[in-house]
């Protein structure tokens, strides 16, 4: 599967409490989740995903609590991928777990409105804006075989289990 | 002919006799609001006037959202925050330490007294008969119209008389009383009148039972409630008041009621309001063993010390098997249950504090009640959705009945407690 | 002045609970907010349906409970007409008065009204007609008729301070 | 070969052989523990993976710490949904007003030294504290978990911390966890575990160790240890690290953590003055007997600024029992402090204590990112009990060290 699209640009540290406040993350509603996702941190990210599925952070995304409900969120709002040039560590498996794509790469270079395109699991991401090509770090296998089949549950349902 | 106590009250406020269906206006000693506070704020300036008409008699808590859960109610707060300063209202009780349910602070305060005229944007305002005022609950916007005059239209009232005589039986409290009371008589058995107790029966009862027999006659309409004052009032006067010298107010012998009642202490039985009415009286023994979820303790009908004291005694050195969630009347009630080791009893016993105020029963937070689950409280209401969902229900009891159901997990009798 | 509407018809001891619960009690909302919220406790389809011009009709003891004003803006702001009911709790009818909505008290006329009923009420004669005949009503004390003259409490002490010379040149 | 980290002794112990860092690795895990806040999307996750039966009910806890007793309708039926699971499965409810879910976990014995324990909260890795390999995991990863009993692990590097001579007067754990954060920085530690050593170590006490390696995932550390000679297991002398750290306690003072970021270090001297409203003692950070005995210790016969709100709330039912029986909950209610129930409370804005607009609040808990405590509109400044309870005093921020 190819990701094709516009980036939503992102600085460092983007913690887990700006992508779904705490006093949202207590519900299966997951239109509330998608509404009310990076609300402390742009009150336009609701308008831009529309234009743009693509987050690109910094260093550190992802930081602060191991509420799932973040990553479901951003899925929930959109987003198709997320890159950064690293992720907290909960928020990694969280995101993989729950089969959100995230992709660790040096994101120095890419600015707002910029058109990546990657191959999911490949090593290379493309800047079709600056033509600039950045080499992405590999998941794990045990990671890489949870994503494949969809996320946690399913790799479960599939597999049986660990 | 002579005057019933609402009679005689709105005379010598008016300063000339009345007698009832008369509307006249009356000047409050005091006025009390809680949160809505930042809702007759917002109405007073509406109306234009500069300052309110008296700060020193206007008392105001925050307890309905303490500590606020959300950042409306901690915003909403700071709106009376500031017109406080503004007005240099100096009665203030924010969340530092010293405030409670505002029905509360102005009985523990001493604010309520006999011959006081008390206002309260709150319906539970007649709660402060109990110190033998004449205390009358509005909506907010009254309230603010209030503020502004320093006057209050009222329709002079009907009275009933209820004399009461005997002593509560161990495990029988004043909330069984009144709850049966408020069963015979309906939901609007007390609309619009003045309710009256007297008899030995409420001259052996604490200012505290009293509190729980008067706050809970709005509950049968009431538009007050009184209980004969006493030296206990005096007393608890004289250790606490604001205001100047207050003077024992009651009803002339010879007045005349549009009813009179009777009731025995020594005949009454625990007893329940069953979900979704307060009148939905039932003895104990026709709904023990219903399947309990949760149980509240705590409120302005039973939230003082002596109910804290009473669940307690039941509890001591046993283990709930529900959530029983504790939350007193104030934080006065809440550092004498510290001193007394009342606390440490009810913690061991594994019930949960909150924060003093008015927690669960007005569902807003600290123990809202989820689809289906039965909650036993010692509040007032038990209308549906009161405390939560509305597929809940609630039983509304005394703290005996309650600390002993917790322990048993389904609606008990408490009186076993006193014989096992 | 005659007004003619459609009505909900309701039991007895609708407490304010039903008519404006109490999650939405503390927040700072407005008049329109608290109307789409109004009998949200009891009837969803009335909080989904009511019109401008609609009519309660209720039993006994409509309104007991708390002292809530909203229970009686909710209703104004959804455009309701007036109340009427065979007895009204204490300070709900308070608030009505301070409110400016007209509460009617009137037993035989809620007896004989049917849910699928319209009304109407002459407030001139006194009078609540509905498809089974005309009920006549107990006009309201004159120190209440000046502040629902007024439209309100509020608006009622703006005029009085105003004639004392009191209020604030705006 | 070189010697072994903690991490990697305790994750091979449960390997069944011996892995380093940078292997990934199944583990047995010793025991789980799911908090309300997490634990919705869990129960909801294990529901769907197509197992009827939790591994083994006597290795998981459930604990309705983060929004108990329920703030709302919502939130009463996502409990009330969990109940039922936990009853179904035969799990312990630790039920609202227990305590925070970390403190329960260390003081019922759950985690030990040696243990592997995840927790569906970030702030599993305070049991580093007591010995054990502890780490902070998502819903659908504790599904996973409570299903198979195992989890898949990237044994952690090691980063070494070294903490030589003595904490001067004034300075706390909290004061040396802020400092060493705001040098590493909030994702200095990303994915490692962090050891640390010192002489200090020899005579703090457990609640100085917890508040610790509670903030270790601060600067994004997947768990930690606070190493001494009783601690009961230890590193090889000549195991390998990433990076070793040293610093002198000697220059450490009272500091904060300024709003947004927990590693905006600040000491004392630069922020005292700055008013505050609002004042948080409590939370799985500092919320324990000894950091209540602190702020009683200083606000003792006093009382606290007008205008200041100070809300305590104790982290478990045993820390409030204590309290009550020395007397250091009536010195903290008498000087003005508000009680709030046992458990996360005001630290996760969900159900009490949110600060207003424009409010600026100073807090005993782990996060101050914009929001955190409920309200967008809020600054947060992290501090010690003490300082908390010293700027509480004077409604303002305030060096503790004159006031003890």
């Amino acid at each position: 599967m190819t990701i094709k699209d516009k980036v939503i640009r992102y600085g460092d540290d983007i913690n887990t409490d700006v992508i779904i406040a705490g006093k949202y993350t207590k519900t299966f509603s997951i239109e509330t989740l998608a509404q009310h996702a990076m609300e402390d941190l742009d009150r336009d990210f609701t308008t831009k995903i529309k234009q743009a599925s693509i987050i690109v952070g910094g260093s550190y995304f992802g930081c602060g609590s191991s509420r799932e409900a973040a990553p479901i969120a951003l899925k929930a709002a959109g987003v198709s991928c997320i890159f950064a040039k690293t992720f907290a560590r909960i928020f990694y498996r969280n995101a993989i777990n729950i089969g959100l794509p995230i992709v660790e790469c040096n994101t120095d270079n890419i600015h707002e409105g910029d058109v990546l395109v990657y191959e999911l699991g490949s090593d290379t991401v493309v800047n079709e804006t600056t033509g600039e090509r950045l080499k992405t770090q590999p998941l794990p296998d045990i990671m890489l075989d949870i994503f494949k089949c969809g996320g946690l549950v399913e790799y479960f349902r599939q597999t049986g289990g660990y | 002919m002579g005057k019933t106590f609402v009679e005689k009250m709105i005379s010598r406020n008016m300063g000339t006799d009345v007698s009832v269906g008369d509307i006249v206006f009356i000047k409050p000693d005091f006025c009390i609001s809680h949160e809505n506070a930042s809702s007759v704020c917002r109405t007073f300036k509406a109306i234009g006037v500069e300052r309110v008409f008296d700060p020193d008699k206007i008392v105001i808590t925050f307890d309905h959202t303490v500590p606020a859960c959300s950042v409306e109610y901690a915003n909403a707060h700071v709106i009376t925050r500031e017109f406080v300063a503004e007005q240099g209202i100096s009665h203030f009780y924010d969340i530092n330490g010293h405030g409670g349910v505002c029905h509360q602070i102005m009985c523990q305060e001493g604010y309520s007294a006999p011959g006081r005229v008390i206002i309260g944007s709150d319906s539970h305002t007649c709660t402060s008969g109990a110190m033998g005022a004449l205390a009358i609950g509005v909506g907010r916007s009254e309230m603010a119209g209030v503020w502004a005059t320093g006057d209050l239209w009222v329709r002079v009232p009907e009275s009933i008389r209820i004399n009461v005589t005997g002593r509560l039986r161990p495990g029988v409290g004043a909330k069984d009383f009144i709850l049966k009371v408020i069963g015979d008589f309906r939901a609007d058995g007390a609309d619009y009148c003045s309710v009256e107790f007297c008899g030995d029966g409420i001259a052996a009862m604490s200012v505290s039972q009293r509190m729980t027999i008067c706050n809970m006659c709005v509950e049968m309409g009431a538009k007050n409630a009184v209980c004969k004052p006493d030296e206990k009032v005096a007393e608890q006067l004289r250790a606490k008041m604001h205001g100047g010298a207050y003077e024992m107010v009651w009803a002339d012998d010879a007045a005349e009621y549009k009813l009179v009642r009777d009731y025995d202490l020594d005949e009454l039985v625990p007893g329940v309001a069953k979900p979704h009415t307060v009148d939905n009286w039932a003895p104990i023994t026709e709904v023990a063993g219903t399947r309990v979820d949760q149980v509240l303790i705590g409120t302005c009908t039973n939230g003082r010390l002596e109910d804290l004291q009473a669940a307690a005694e039941i509890l001591r050195g046993r283990q709930v098997k529900v959530r029983t969630i504790i939350t007193p009347a104030s934080v006065e009630i809440l550092r004498a249950a510290i001193a007394d080791g009342t606390l440490s009893a009810l913690v061991d016993a594994g019930c949960t504090i909150t924060s003093p105020g008015c927690g669960a029963c007005i569902g807003l937070s600290y123990g809202v009640l989820g689809d289906g689950e039965v909650c036993v409280s010692t509040a007032n209401r038990n209308f549906k959705g009161r405390e939560g969902s509305k597929e809940s229900q609630i039983y509304l009891a005394s703290p005996m009945t309650a600390a002993w159901s917790a322990l048993q997990g389904v609606i008990s009798d408490p009186r076993e407690a006193y014989t096992k | 002045m005659k007004i003619t509407g459609k009505i909900w018809k309701y039991g007895d001891d609708v407490n304010t609970d039903y008519i404006f619960p109490g999650v939405y009690t503390y927040m700072t909302l407005t008049e329109e907010e608290m109307g789409k919220h109004a009998m949200e406790g009891l009837d969803p389809d009335f909080t989904q349906n009511a019109a401008p011009g609609d009519i309660i009709v209720a039993g006994k003891n409509w309104g007991c409970g708390s002292s809530r004003e909203q229970a009686v803006k909710c209703l104004r702001a959804r455009g309701i007409a007036a109340l009427v009911a065979s007895s009204v709790a204490r300070i709900n009818f308070r608030n009505s008065i301070n409110e400016g909505f007209p509460v009617i008290i009137c037993p035989e006329a809620v007896r004989t009204t049917e849910p699928d009923d319209t009304i109407t009420i002459d407030f001139d004669r006194g009078v609540v007609s509905n498809r089974s005949g005309d009920y006549s009503f107990a006009p309201y004390n004159a120190q209440i008729q000046a502040i629902m003259n007024c439209g309100g409490l509020i608006p009622y002490i703006k005029e009085s301070l105003k004639q004392r010379g009191k209020l604030r040149q705006a | 070969m070189s010697g072994l980290t903690l991490s990697e002794k305790i994750l091979s112990a449960h390997s069944g052989r011996e892995v380093r860092a940078g292997e990934i690795t199944f583990c047995d895990v010793d025991f789980m523990m799911v908090p309300d806040s997490t634990g919705l999307y869990a129960v909801r996750s294990f529901s769907q993976l197509g197992k009827d039966k939790v591994c083994d009910p006597a290795k998981i806890l459930f604990v309705f710490d983060h929004c108990s007793p329920a703030p709302n309708e919502n939130l009463a039926n996502v409990q009330q949904y969990q109940r039922r699971f936990a009853n179904e499965q035969g799990i312990t409810i630790a039920e609202g007003g227990e305590g925070v879910c970390h403190q329960i976990t260390v003081e019922r014995g759950h985690a030990s030294v040696g243990k592997l324990v995840v927790g569906a909260d970030s702030h599993t890795c305070t049991y580093g504290a007591v010995g054990a390999f502890a780490t902070g995991i998502g819903a659908t990863d504790m599904a996973a978990c409570m299903a198979s009993g195992k989890n898949w692990f990237k044994v952690p590097e090691t980063i070494r911390i070294n903490l030589h001579g003595k904490l001067p007067k004034g300075a706390s754990a909290k004061d040396i966890i802020l400092t060493v954060m705001g040098r590493l920085g909030a994702d200095g530690a990303n994915y490692r575990a962090v050891e640390f050593y010192g002489e200090y170590f020899e005579t703090c006490t457990l609640a100085d160790r917890m508040t610790i390696m509670n903030m270790v995932v601060e600067m994004g550390a997947k768990n930690g240890f606070t190493c001494f000679s009783g601690l009961g297991i230890q590193a090889d002398p000549d195991a390998e690290y990433c990076e070793v750290h040293d610093f002198d306690l000697e220059t450490f003072v009272p500091c904060v953590a300024k709003p947004h970021t927990v590693d905006n270090w600040a000491p004392i001297s630069e922020v005292a003055g700055t008013p505050v409203q609002f004042a948080f003692l409590g939370s799985c950070t500092n919320g324990r007997y000894e950091d209540l005995k602190s702020a009683a210790d200083i606000l003792r016969g006093k009382h606290i600024a007008k205008g200041v709100r100070f809300l305590v709330a104790p982290a478990s039912k045993d820390v409030l029992l204590k309290a009550v029986e020395t007397g250091v909950l009536r010195d903290l209610v008498e000087a003005g402090a508000a009680l709030f129930t046992c458990g996360c409370g005001v630290c996760v804005g969900t159900h009490g204590g949110v600060p207003c607009d424009g409010e600026t609040a100073i807090s005993t808990s782990n996060r101050n990112f914009k929001g955190r405590m409920g309200n967008p509109n809020a600054q947060i400044f992290l501090a010690s009990a003490a300082t908390v309870a010293a700027s509480a005093l004077n409604g303002c921020i305030t060096d503790p060290a004159a006031y003890m």
